[in-house]
């Protein structure tokens, strides 16, 4: 498991602040992507994100290679969480600095869509009973 | 022309790849890795097909995601020997 | 000066996370701008920033009612801060949690706009002689 | 027509507002707030175009951003006696 992007502890979202921030990018942007109790889905307590962590580290790798094509002047950071994630904490990062705040905003969000569509990642919710099942959104 | 028919010539008739498989996939057949052998210039619709014929023709569809060494991979993808192809049931990341 | 919107304290962007978290909101959207070493800038060493304060907090709770009206499911929070911004340390944040992440960038970038446009605030360049200069964007 | 008649007649000849100035305007002339007496149905434009005639005539343009009672407005904003009009220069939030 890549220690930059993949991580089975709780995600850090000031050092990923830090770790983009300098003092000529003057917008900075983070995205918390976490649990959520859907409405249709009962009492899920935790949610299991199981990755081909090879592939996820590399895919994460390509992604931002990208990204930094697209906005050579951003500094980037990213993190996907792994293995129990409860309610509430977050299983993704995406932060993002850039001189102006639109290459900011522009350059985390294109890296959550990037992520979201193309990381192997997959997900068992977990019921309070401890039943379990397989989330394909 | 040349050279790729000399490479035609030696290469080899039949190809092992190493076919792994990820979470619901894996939990229905119960293992998450096993070696497939298939006829040389086979594709990774072809190794679908050959998984399908065992006890993964009710867990994994016709098309499924899949990946080849570790990038994604349409089906028409060609395989070389020793190659990695991965079966991914739909990404649910984030 | 309102404790809600305007500050002279550094701003605690964790604070902000935590108040517009909700286990039904599964995005959250961060933004911090900071104080910028701009390539024209010479030494600046801080920005003074100086507020019409009664209009700047009616401002910012117009600016989030409006936002409201928008994106009614979000969680919205807003900071600017006062006073002596030392390089590299946050003047405005705004954060925004959504059940979906479009909501929640949408959302997010739309009150930094308009509080960029909006909010009567003014900004003093400090240099390291001790000079000031009005810095107009 | 009625009501607004009776309004008209029964309103002061002239008008106080306070005019709050601030940054760079108020640094520049060394106060930030006065009071000014207009006319009955003065504008914004009004009172920017009394405040000119002093010392601010150098320092205000003649069109600034402007707010009345803590939230924009335009030149063409009617004042009421007791009104708080304040002067900005361009906005720098952020």
């Amino acid at each position: 498991m890549s220690v930059e992007y993949l991580t089975r502890e709780p995600i850090d979202a000031e050092r990923l602040l830090r770790e983009v921030g300098d003092d000529g990018r003057g917008g900075a942007v983070l995205f918390l992507g976490s649990v959520r109790r859907g409405e249709e889905d009962g009492p899920v307590v935790a949610i299991d994100y199981e990755a081909y962590e090879e592939m996820a580290a590399a895919e994460f790798e390509r992604i931002v290679a990208q990204a930094r094509e697209q906005w050579p002047e951003a500094g980037l950071a990213v993190r996907h969480r792994l293995g129990a994630v409860p309610l509430g904490e977050a299983s993704i990062a995406v932060a993002a600095a850039a001189p102006h705040r639109t290459e900011a905003f522009a350059a985390c969000s294109w890296i959550v869509d990037q992520a979201k569509h193309r990381l192997p990642v997959w997900k068992k919710e977990r019921f309070e009973d401890g039943a379990t099942r397989w989330r394909e959104d | 022309m040349q050279a790729s028919e000399h490479r035609a010539a030696a290469a080899p008739a039949t190809i092992s790849v190493t076919c792994r498989l990820f979470a619901r996939y894996a939990e229905a057949l119960g293992r998450d890795e096993l070696q497939l052998d298939l006829a040389a210039g086979a594709t990774v619709a072809d190794a679908v097909h050959e998984l399908r014929r065992g006890a993964a023709g009710g867990v994994v569809p016709e098309r499924p995601l899949a990946a080849v060494n570790r990038e994604h991979a349409a089906p028409d993808t060609p395989l070389r020997d020793g190659d990695e192809v991965a079966l991914l049931p739909p990404l649910a990341g984030g």
